[in-house]
């Protein structure tokens, strides 16, 4: 086992990876960007070096200061998290050309992953069934025209280098073709610096779901199952669940077969996800493979009971993989919601700021992965998920009812905005309720008015009352400057001592 | 005596008196409504309030001018504006927002890409006022309140800090 | 279902039970003393009713004020959580006299199981072994020595109405018969009104096994398997797990067996405990049986995934037992530490106080369930146990870093002292992680010297360092009195500021 | 010019010298011993700190004259006694506890049952001293360090409050 190992990393991932060290009984070294000394993740790791300014690609994303970093931690190993460098088959091999293992598949298996169009041939020769298209890239609108003939509309046209739901355009008539294979292709290259694109069949009512694997340095190739990630504002995932209330157990059986077929075709080694689309009818395609954790893991730790970050690294270590096929079971349902600092009333615009009250839940069934703390900024500079919840229940029933108390429980507010009521709307809704949903949920469910707050008049004369305790307090403050109007407030009282001391009380 | 309040909760408005009965114990109107209130401080900047025998808690923080009251599960913007006091600084210089108004203000640093509105305009609650563009995405920016669009404080290609003041609708 | 339930209780459980309720959608309300009006389960519960001043005898067990609270509120049931009212039967019926549902076992379960000696003997009917011993009480020395004389010192004196470690004596030496016979007969009739007493031999090693039991109302009775409570200190259980790291599979079976034996024997309802001696020759002997929720519920949850909180409401509704003896299996390892406002350094006193800072660990396999916030005082005046953590593993080992862990993470501090760094020593101890120990284990290893904190000139160096800044802060506040002496302080810097502001900071 | 302390950690006595060397930067001396400290405020009332790369997350919280340095998984008191403010106020009132006294105070409210020493023992660090019953419980009180006995404040039969001083041990 490693003595030490480097996250690449920070938020709530680091912390993670820095969990999982703990509980091996290894030592853990962050890493900072100036914007970050006082990060969660600093504070809980054992280690930290600073490695540049806020913006990522100066600090974060510097191979040479993280390697550097690692040397002189004395890190034997170096966890890239998801995001940043977990999917950088450059980064992987420079790590391993210092002398460090990289915590991670090998970087031809990222490599032949992240080309979507090779990825794409490979896993149709794979016997993996992929979404009716193109069987490589297209050049000019003939062609294009060609496939939409032979697959019919609507079509995607996707771009080479994209993925993660960026550089992709819907072409639902033979008229609007033209003038997409032009746009699609500048955007690429502008995008990516690769023009290439390539063309599948639109899913209509598509479900996302996507299988977890592991696998070891033997060869030893393992699924965990599904997870249900079709809750998705701007193509990102927001809720996400397993099982998946969406396929049957023949289903599951043939996804987890194909996702193994799939890893294996790469000689995949350690976490991985294969997502696939699912459509109506229960055909399921294969869209593509993160070669990394999962920001959503926790639901299959939670209904497998298996630690996928401990595995990460002891399959790095060169150990066996803990589990074979026939350990591994479901065992109740997980759903987690991911907190972000964003404004779901105004298009879910990034709304970060500083953390002045934080409250997490607690009690039976809930889960808290957390990258901020109360009176943490959360900056600007990097993505603006904050915390995710999880919720484990006997079925799905209980999963949410629990998820509810614990969106119920929280407590945040500060200069940030979240999607916390969001969540709670989210788990209110009849569709989401019953598992009748696709990727377009939010998209044709949801609008800001409903978010607007019940009129409960009890409930906004509590809320009112403390508002005006808290101005008052603030009015009095020693902290408050003078010109603030102090001294026209009303005359001395029991609460402004009250206030006062509340304010002071250490 | 009753302290007098305009009150505005996520942009709606309120007419609030709050009286001081004893020594946890407030009185407030809330437009025609009244309630009696028990509010004990519970650790910091929270309070547990009883109204009756319905128990509420409530965190409290301050955001510029704004009050954010968490309430479990949620978190809403509070202003309350003293009436008695707005009045003695009429025509001042920094006088507080008038009742009514409602701005519209940049959440976040970016660049303005378009202005949907004019002065004047009648607009409705959670209509599109302006698209910013910031991390990489556009974003839609919604009016706070209905009522007639009185200000436009910025224009497409500028340049806005957060909290910039960017529509004001009245 | 119910609409509202009245929890007849403070601290944690009351938390706890106002979870199970929103988790139901039942509407909670909670009675509170004058010494927790801003408690957190007042601050949780929908609604909230004072009872009276802070002594329990004065608020918490005036069944009088609880009903009416009821009344008031339109509670239809009441749940007694544990202590307080929980095993008194004649609040039980008080409730159903009023016409609301006692949320526990039928009263006359509550009594023949209040009784020690007609429980003993009531479950040597039934065929569940008993500690050899006196079949009934014992009236004089000679009485005792026959008996001691037929099962051999030592022996142990019970008071016939004591229970959960109070009341007993051991008697190792027929020399010392004569006194302990007296003392423990005016002892029992001084401490509980009853001054009978009875006889049994005393298990030397013994460990503290119970099981689990749950019966609904048509006689369904099913077991949850074992707890391990063995980890004591003043006959207090501090660490429990669930599986017990001593038994067999078949003592698994025949204590689970036995269990339903003696809930049946009693037509038990509910959720109840029975309470084992074992011996290292892994006989087991039926100690007591706890006609309630236990403390230490949360691990039995953990491993077998049943919400027994939930369960006691939807018994007590009427509905049948949400799960079969087939259905529930053990999956994983759970421990439980149990954070107690006292000092481990002062032979375990009670040490309350404020909480002045407070952060709970997170992250997978941890639950929380505290009783208290920051900010919260931890009072006098009653238990001083303030919050349990459990760790869930798939195995002992992963349970017991993760326990590891999340002690780490723990931040409490203020006027109180606990004892989270004694949990961390038990965590730490060969013994313990060998499963090799008894109810004697803390009596035995611990000594307040092994809480020393270790030599880290570096940890030293950082510790000094915060409490300079915070000196300084503090000298330099506001709120600091003047003749407390600020203006001698050392001259302006950028600490002052610093510090202020993170004073101010709200 | 650094500012030196005589630092108590759990009944401990350190030497300690303090100095600012930039904005961020602490240099402080224990004993012999010398460390550059990178000092970050991290939330209310807690800091992160490196010495080198090495990390600590420590909370500070007051309890009295005591601070009560919180680092995860334990709790540690602390006393500092400015040694320069002492020697100024030598043989003023209320001047702080000299070092190498340590004072047993009463943990909780109780009644004094045994009082085990007396002026002029030497005892050990952690000896019991005396015997407090609150709570239905006899609880030993013990020496918080090794010394002599100089004073003993209460005697058997007295009720004590929280914070009572017991017994000065030098």
């Amino acid at each position: 086992m490693f003595k030490r190992i480097l996250i690449a990393n920070r938020g709530e991932i680091a912390v993670r990876v820095i969990r999982a060290c703990r509980d091996l009984g290894v030592e853990s070294v962050a890493v900072y960007s100036e914007a970050d000394r006082a990060a969660l993740h600093v504070r809980e790791a054992d280690f930290a070096v600073a490695v540049g300014p806020p913006p990522a690609r100066e600090s974060y994303l510097q191979t040479d200061r993280i390697i550097a970093a690692a040397r002189a931690t004395g890190a034997d190993a170096i966890h890239p998290g998801y995001g940043f460098f977990s999917e950088n088959a450059g980064f992987a091999r420079a790590v391993a050309e210092a002398g460090l293992v990289f915590i991670g598949p090998p970087p031809a298996a990222i490599e032949k992953m992240g080309d979507k169009v090779e990825a794409r041939k490979l896993m149709a020769a794979a016997g993996v069934p992929v979404v009716p298209g193109s069987p490589g890239t297209l050049e000019g609108e003939d062609a294009v025209r060609a496939v939409a003939k032979k697959i019919g509309f609507p079509i995607m046209l996707k771009a080479a280098a994209g993925g993660g739901g960026k550089g992709m355009r819907l072409v639902e008539h033979d008229k609007d073709l033209a003038s997409a294979v032009r746009t699609v292709g500048s955007e690429a290259q502008s995008s990516f610096g690769d023009g290439r694109f390539y063309v599948e069949k639109f899913v209509t009512r598509p479900r996302h779901i996507e299988v977890q694997v592991f696998a070891d340095q033997m060869g030893e190739t393992v699924h965990l199952f599904e997870r249900e990630c079709s809750i998705q504002r701007r193509h990102q995932k927001v809720v996400e669940e397993s099982p998946s209330p969406f396929i049957t157990p023949e289903m599951r059986r043939a996804m987890g077969e194909v996702a193994v077929k799939a890893a294996r075709a790469v000689n995949y080694v350690g976490a991985g996800t294969i997502e696939f689309l699912a459509d109506a009818d229960r055909n399921f395609y294969f869209l593509e493979m993160n070669t990394r954790i999962q920001v959503e893991h926790p639901v299959t730790e939670m209904v497998t009971g298996i630690d996928l970050v401990k595995a990460q690294i002891e399959v790095a270590a060169g150990m066996p993989l803990p589990f074979r096929q026939s350990d591994l079971a479901q065992r109740g349902w997980a759903i987690e919601c991911r907190l972000y600092a964003e404004d779901p009333a105004a298009g879910f615009v990034p709304a970060p700021g500083r953390i002045d009250t934080l409250r997490m839940p607690e009690g039976p069934g809930i889960r808290v992965d957390a990258g901020v703390y109360e009176g943490a900024e959360v900056s600007l500079y990097y993505d603006p998920m904050i915390a995710k919840l999880a919720a484990w229940g006997r079925d799905r029933g209980e999963a949410i009812a629990r998820m509810r108390r614990a969106l119920g429980e929280l407590v945040i507010a500060g200069e940030l905005t979240t999607n916390l009521q969001f969540h709670r709307w989210i788990m209110d809704q009849p569709r989401f309720i019953a598992g009748d949903f696709d990727t377009n949920f939010i998209a044709q469910e949801y609008h800001p008015a409903a978010l607007a707050a019940p009129a409960d008049a009890e409930r906004v004369a509590a809320i009112l009352a403390a508002a005006f305790i808290a101005q008052r307090t603030h009015n009095h403050a020693p902290a408050a400057s003078p010109q603030a109007g102090a001294t026209a407030a009303a005359p001395a009282s029991a609460w402004k001592t009250l206030g006062r001391l509340e304010m002071l009380r250490r | 005596m009753p302290m007098r309040f305009v009150a505005t909760i996520d942009g709606a408005e309120h007419q609030l008196e709050v009286e001081e009965i004893g020594a946890h114990a407030l009185r407030v109107k809330v437009g025609e409504r009244q309630f009696d209130l028990d509010v004990y401080p519970a650790g910091r900047a929270a309070f547990s309030i009883l109204i009756g025998n319905r128990a509420f808690d409530l965190g409290v923080v301050h955001d510029g001018d704004d009050l954010v009251v968490a309430s479990r599960g949620a978190a809403t913007r509070v202003t309350l504006i003293d009436t008695a006091r707005r009045a003695r600084h009429t025509g001042a210089g920094a006088r507080p927002l008038a009742a009514g108004k409602a701005q519209l203000k940049a959440m976040m640093p970016g660049r303005v890409i378009n202005v949907l509105v004019k002065v004047g305009d009648e607009v409705a609650h959670l209509q599109g006022l302006v698209v910013v563009e910031a991390m990489k995405m556009e974003n839609e920016l919604k009016s706070p309140k209905a009522g007639k669009v009185t200000e436009i404080k910025v224009a497409p290609g500028q340049t806005v800090e957060k909290g910039d003041l960017l529509v004001v609708v009245e």
